[in-house]
């Protein structure tokens, strides 16, 4: 075994998982509160990663163009509330499913006319784009230590927000129970706009954190949305520590798979099939430990304790 | 609805009036998804053929169709079925994915309609199930990497590792380079196919392997996001890129904006090049540059020339569209001028063709594009034409 | 006499909160035995343990001398015990008789037949409709349940509870949100079914508890702390202090 | 019989349409449009059979997409191995052979994911059902042997004998009869005493478990009822298109199944044909406008998630009242 490899895979792998809890977290609070499904959650990283893609091209600057995409994907995410989202909110989880999914197809489109198929380059700064020699043998690309430095930064602070902030407290009093948030005489709504717009910050800030990696590109929503859901559905919806841990789970499995598993199949079947079994093995893999995990506990492995 | 089945009740009674002197062509290409990144240029590549023909093949019209795939071959199954059951084409042309044109060749075929692939080249349709009325206007999916495996040969290089897309296109890539590289292949990954855009654990399991170079496939903006991350994970020094259908016009001006200089001097195969030195290139490239602004791809070269072989078969017979085997002579003969120049075919339909090694550079005026640095092979063998019993 | 219910030191607890206290009790067959108690004094958590909705942290439930502490509800169902929800629980969706005669179909063999339409087999129609005869309702049987009103839907639940057929009737609070005649009536129609069914009652209304029940339990904070005829239940010192004190 | 409803005079009408006016199409030379009933007719039972949980059963399965692709594999993979040799076994032509396995493995399919699926409620249910029938795109996909991610091209159909499924007017033929065929079994079983106590769990679970009915094996039946019905669906979508992939799996195919379901009315009888009636011939007519025809697609389900209780079939309703 090539421990190096193993340690850059893990990396590699933590990496992941730390951008799809990024994606899943936002997807969790609204899932959890406001007891809403939103496919589209998608979408909205896909156009936050266009929105950084383009203010970064326009401002020369990756930073600074974070700083400014971000609160106007929070914007974005509450004029989705505000106009589709919280008029399904008292429909059943079926018509949540259908809605947006029809939301899908109108702001994957919009963006396909907006910014055209090809996609965008994000340029990075230099200082950024380079790797970092960890220790002996080991160097791992500067900009993807960012991003686990700052899925874990983000993590941090929801874990904050929801267990030691007045905000918070109404996060979990919202998640468990409604008549009593509306009794503490809290608007209930604009609670809810609040959470909505945070979740599409979370999805919006992933996406422009993937895109200098991956290009900005139409079609990147759909990609990620199943596998968030996943991740919540294994961590139990509406519990922020299920999705922190699903998410890495899952980003571990996904890459330790695409490293690993080829050689496994190897061992009995010959060398192009496993090669073509291999990557689509392991996107099953995640799909089997779902499956797995809901057939021992249905509710997944944290979920809330009221509802 | 009643109304709407009513209308295309009327349609149905009115299309049998309706019979003009004209040639219907049916493009299959991918205009949504973001394959259209290719699909768009190529179509770019249709539009400028027309424009220069002037709408006429002889003393028809051209009535040209487009269809979308979606990136999919089921629904590119679906718009040529479309193409051939309800528009009626003569000719079935496009196809820029190897998947979709395997799931579209039975349905041209059985109709008994002339099919002309503008880019993709699946190992079968040269091979076992070659016909008389399919006809590629590019390649072999095996070719190019073929010919980038003699490069290496030449290169000195002793070991390779490879990275390719999962699908039938991918597959035929990887067994070209395999078939000539005379070195040792130290791994092989396939990736999910188009979703997988992030090759983190990829490029760490190549460079584990301690391989002399990599080769890799990435065609449309799977490419632009590969070599981000090649760079990224700063490989450049310790594992030389080799490249097929990965670098090309399309990427090289997002390249450019994002100042991603690592890509200059990178070097891959082609059978064309916007440089190359015959008069319908020449005209095809300036106009391609004054109407949209940018150097063409291979894929808009491609689909030119795919309308021009039309051509060049509907004026043999003199715009007798029924008589099918002067048609196929004069396509078997290559009467058209390429812009790739002169080239001829072989048993199956495949172009024998010279095979060039390009490399980016700049040009006069800063802009990123490619020139032809060395004349490969006069020719590289199809594969798979021993399989062709036509 | 062997009881046809015994519970013996049911316990149940919410997270450090204990509704059900080592509660245990027993129903004879026959009697209509009441259990009364204060809000919260988890008398709807211990009803959801006999009827296998929530299961039990510790105790024992037994039916005619088997265990079902652990059997699932469709399971005590088939057993003979059934029950009515405290809040209106019914297939809205459905007309009046459909709820009943899917009450009466449970009885009447395996529902695993795919052929037959259920709305023509008149034994099992004709049987529902009797039971909605009873509780006064024929009137109402083709109607969409969702159009009735709540005094009708409980009258329903009591229709689905007789016509299931069960050695032993879990009522929760059956008089719940009826008015006072309404009431009345109801309590005259359980008083005819006194001795022919065996009844765990669970109700507020004082007057029809010592109206109908042979024994009455009273449950304060999750514990039984008295049981007893309905006139030593009266006269008990220490129901009187935790409960009818105020009386 | 009862009196006439709107309802009934609707889908009286529309079957008649889809039994008159395809080979009309055909006769005029138009085999396109014969072509896209076949699609529509097909899907139609697709749809109907998802229906008969997520209408009646209350069962919303985000994976139905699975058994259509099961279905058509049935017919592609022995098809493949008659042409190109190996795994004799099944390999042959046979109609009767690829309906048999069709049907079969749909419902062993949805027998083992549906006792694991109907262990969860809600959201759980929607997702774990998407989450298997993911696990069948990614397993096909991952298949070298049938081209993976390319697909299948099925050079010989399903034979039979009497009928010739390569004559498109016979192959729409007995899809029209399979889908009145379907219908006619989905009412049935709804009206039964197995489908009463169906649609009861679906209204009220609690209240029928309290009753006595272990619906878990109800549900879990008519699941495994609505995967066979489909997975022959799925054989008849492979005789008609000749090409399968596990891109027919894939979870947005499911949502389009729903999509149809909801749009034509769910728990109805003849809802989920109009629903993808509508559907196909919308998808037809949008995109040979633009396309860019998903925005205006996407529009019309928000709209009809917003706006249209009960689906198209409910509009019907509400004038019959």
């Amino acid at each position: 075994m090539d421990y190096t490899l193993l340690f850059v895979q893990v990396l590699n792998g933590l990496q992941l998982g730390l951008l799809l809890f990024l994606v899943a977290s936002g997807l969790t609070l609204v899932f959890g509160i406001l007891d809403f499904v939103n496919l589209a959650h998608g979408s909205i990283y896909m156009i936050g990663a266009f929105i950084g893609a383009s203010l970064t091209l326009l401002l020369g600057n990756f930073l600074l163009a974070v700083l400014i995409a971000v609160p106007l994907t929070g914007v974005l995410g509450y004029l989705i509330e505000r106009f589709v989202a919280r008029q399904l909110y008292d429909k059943d989880h079926l018509d949540h499913v259908l809605g947006t999914f029809g939301l899908i197809l109108v702001l994957d489109t919009s963006a396909h006319i907006i910014w055209g198929p090809a996609g965008i380059t994000v340029p990075l700064p230099a200082w950024l784009d380079g790797q970092v020699a960890l220790f002996t043998g080991v160097v791992f690309p500067t900009f993807r230590l960012l991003i686990i430095s700052v899925g874990l930064a983000v993590a941090a602070g929801l874990f904050w927000l929801v267990n030691y902030t007045k905000l918070g407290m109404l996060i979990r009093a919202g998640a468990s129970n409604r008549t009593m948030v509306s009794a503490l005489g809290i608007d209930i709504q604009t609670l809810f706009a609040l959470v909505f717009a945070l979740g599409a910050m979370l999805a919006g800030l992933a996406g422009m954190l993937i895109a200098p990696i991956t290009t900005a590109s139409i079609g990147m929503g759909g990609q990620i949305i199943i596998t968030a859901f996943v991740v919540i559905i294994i961590g139990g919806i509406g519990s922020m520590k299920g999705a922190f841990i699903g998410a890495i789970i899952i980003g571990l499995i996904d890459t330790l798979g695409r490293s690993f598993l080829d050689q496994l199949f190897e061992l009995f079947m010959s060398e192009s099939a496993a090669e073509t079994a291999a990557p689509a093995v392991s996107a099953m893999m995640i799909y089997i430990l779902m499956a797995i995990i809901l057939a021992v506990k249905p509710q997944g492995l944290f979920p809330p304790k009221v509802r | 609805m009643r109304k709407l089945l009513g209308t295309a009740l009327a349609a149905t009674m009115l299309t049998g009036l309706a019979q003009a002197a004209e040639v219907k062509i049916g493009f299959v290409t991918t205009l949504t998804t973001g394959g259209a990144v290719i699909g768009n240029d190529i179509k770019k590549g249709v539009d400028l053929a027309l424009e220069h023909m002037g709408g006429k093949m002889g003393d028809l019209d051209i009535n040209l169709i487009f269809g979308d795939d979606g990136f999919k071959p089921e629904t590119g199954k679906q718009v040529t079925d479309k193409l051939v059951k309800q528009d009626n084409v003569d000719f079935v042309a496009g196809y820029i994915w190897s998947h979709v044109l395997m799931a579209s060749r039975k349905t041209v075929i059985d109709s008994g309609k002339f099919m002309i692939t503008a880019n993709a080249g699946p190992g079968p349709v040269g091979g076992k199930l070659c016909h008389k009325n399919f006809f590629s206007a590019s390649w072999m999916n095996d070719q190019g990497p073929m010919a980038m495996g003699e490069v290496l040969n030449q290169k000195g290089v002793k070991s390779l590792y490879i990275i390719a897309p999962n699908y039938a296109a991918g597959k035929g890539m990887v067994a070209g380079v395999k078939r000539t590289f005379k070195g040792e292949v130290l791994g092989t990954d396939m990736t999910t196919w188009p979703t997988q855009l992030d090759f983190s654990a990829e490029l760490a399991k190549a460079k584990a392997s301690g391989a002399d170079g990599l080769f890799v496939f990435y065609p449309g903006k799977a490419g632009g996001a590969f070599m981000k991350q090649y760079q990224q994970a700063g490989l450049k020094s310790s594992l030389p890129l080799y490249t097929a259908f990965t670098i090309d016009a399309l990427s090289l001006p997002k390249f450019q904006a994002a100042g991603f200089t690592d890509v200059l001097g990178s070097q891959f195969t082609g059978h064309w090049d916007p440089n190359l030195d015959n008069a319908q290139n020449k005209r095809f490239v300036a106009d391609f540059r004054a109407q949209h602004g940018a150097y063409p791809s291979p894929y808009a070269a491609q689909a030119y020339d795919s309308i021009f072989m039309i051509k060049g078969a509907v004026e043999a017979v003199g715009g007798d569209l029924t008589n099918q085997d002067g048609m196929r002579a004069a396509m078997e003969s290559a009467n058209y001028d390429s812009v790739r120049g002169a080239f001829s075919y072989d048993s199956s339909h495949i172009p024998v063709q010279p095979w060039y090694l390009r490399e980016v550079v700049k040009d006069s005026d800063g802009n990123w594009t490619t020139k032809i640095v060395q004349t490969i092979a006069q020719s590289v063998e199809n594969p798979y034409a021993a399989d062709c019993k036509m | 006499m062997i009881p046809l219910l015994q519970v013996a030191k049911l316990r149940k607890s919410f997270g450090g909160v204990v509704a059900t206290d080592d509660v245990s009790l027993d129903v004879i067959k026959g009697e209509i035995h009441a259990i009364i108690g204060p809000n919260g004094a988890g008398k709807t958590t211990l009803i959801s343990q006999l009827s296998g909705a929530l299961a039990p942290d510790s105790g024992a439930v037994t039916l005619n001398g088997v265990d079902i502490t652990f059997k699932p509800a469709h399971t005590r169902a088939r057993l003979g015990i059934t029950r009515s929800f405290q809040i209106t629980s019914l297939v809205m969706e459905m007309s009046v008789l459909d709820n009943v005669a899917l009450a009466v179909q449970a009885r009447d063999g395996s529902s695993f037949r795919f052929i037959k339409p259920a709305r023509s087999i008149t034994h099992i129609r004709d049987k529902a409709r009797d039971f909605l005869h009873q509780v006064g309702m024929h009137g109402r049987a083709d109607d969409p349940t969702s159009a009735l009103s709540h005094g009708e839907h409980r009258q329903m639940e009591i229709a689905i509870a007789l016509a299931s057929e069960a050695e032993l009737m879990l009522l929760d609070e059956p008089m719940a949100g009826l008015g006072p005649t309404e009431s009345q009536m109801l309590t005259e129609f359980l008083q005819g079914l006194k001795g022919s069914r065996t009844i765990l009652l669970i109700e507020h209304d004082m007057d029809a508890v010592f109206a109908l029940a042979d024994r009455i339990s009273v449950l304060v904070y999750g514990k039984v702390i008295a049981t007893g005829t309905p006139d030593e239940i009266r006269n008990n010192r220490d129901v009187r202090n935790a409960y009818l004190g105020d009386e | 019989m009862g009196k006439m409803t709107v309802v009934s005079w609707v889908t009286l009408f529309g079957m008649v349409l889809l039994a008159v006016l395809p080979p009309l199409f055909l006769m005029n030379g138009q085999a396109f449009y014969m072509d896209l009933a076949t699609r529509l007719v097909i899907l139609g039972i697709a749809a109907v059979s998802l229906n008969l949980i997520l209408g009646f059963g209350g069962m919303v399965s985000f994976g139905h997409a699975a058994f259509i692709g099961l279905g058509a594999y049935a017919v592609g993979i022995p098809a493949h191995h008659a042409t190109w040799g190996g795994f004799d076994l099944i390999a042959s032509y046979n109609g009767f052979l690829h309906l048999g396995l069709a049907i079969s493995i749909s419902a062993l399919f949805a027998l083992i994911t549906g006792a694991i699926s109907l262990r969860t409620k809600g959201v759980y249910f929607i997702m774990i059902t998407m989450a298997f029938g993911q696990m069948a795109f990614f397993l096909f996909q991952s298949l070298d042997v049938y081209n993976g991610d390319d697909g299948l091209t099925i050079d010989v159909r399903s034979e039979f004998p009497l009928i010739n499924l390569d004559e498109p007017l016979q192959l729409y033929i007995l899809s029209y009869v399979s889908l009145v065929g379907v219908m006619l079994l989905v009412r049935m079983i709804v009206n039964s005493r197995f489908g009463m106590v169906l649609q009861g769990a679906k209204g009220n679970n609690e209240r029928m478990l309290t009753l006595g009915y272990n619906t878990y094996f109800y549900r879990l039946t008519a699941y495994v009822i609505s995967g066979a019905m489909c997975g022959y669906a799925g054989f008849l979508l492979g005789n008609f298109t000749t090409f399968i992939s596990p891109d027919m799996m894939h979870w947005t195919r499911s949502g389009e199944l729903m999509f149809m379901v909801i749009l034509g009315g769910a728990s109805t009888l003849f809802g989920p044909v109009l629903g993808s009636s509508v559907f196909i011939l919308v998808e037809e007519i949008l995109s040979s406008f633009t396309i860019f025809w998903h925005l205006p697609f996407g529009l019309m389900l928000i709209g009809l998630v917003l706006f249209i209780r009960g689906g198209l079939m409910g509009l019907f309703k509400s004038k019959g009242r």
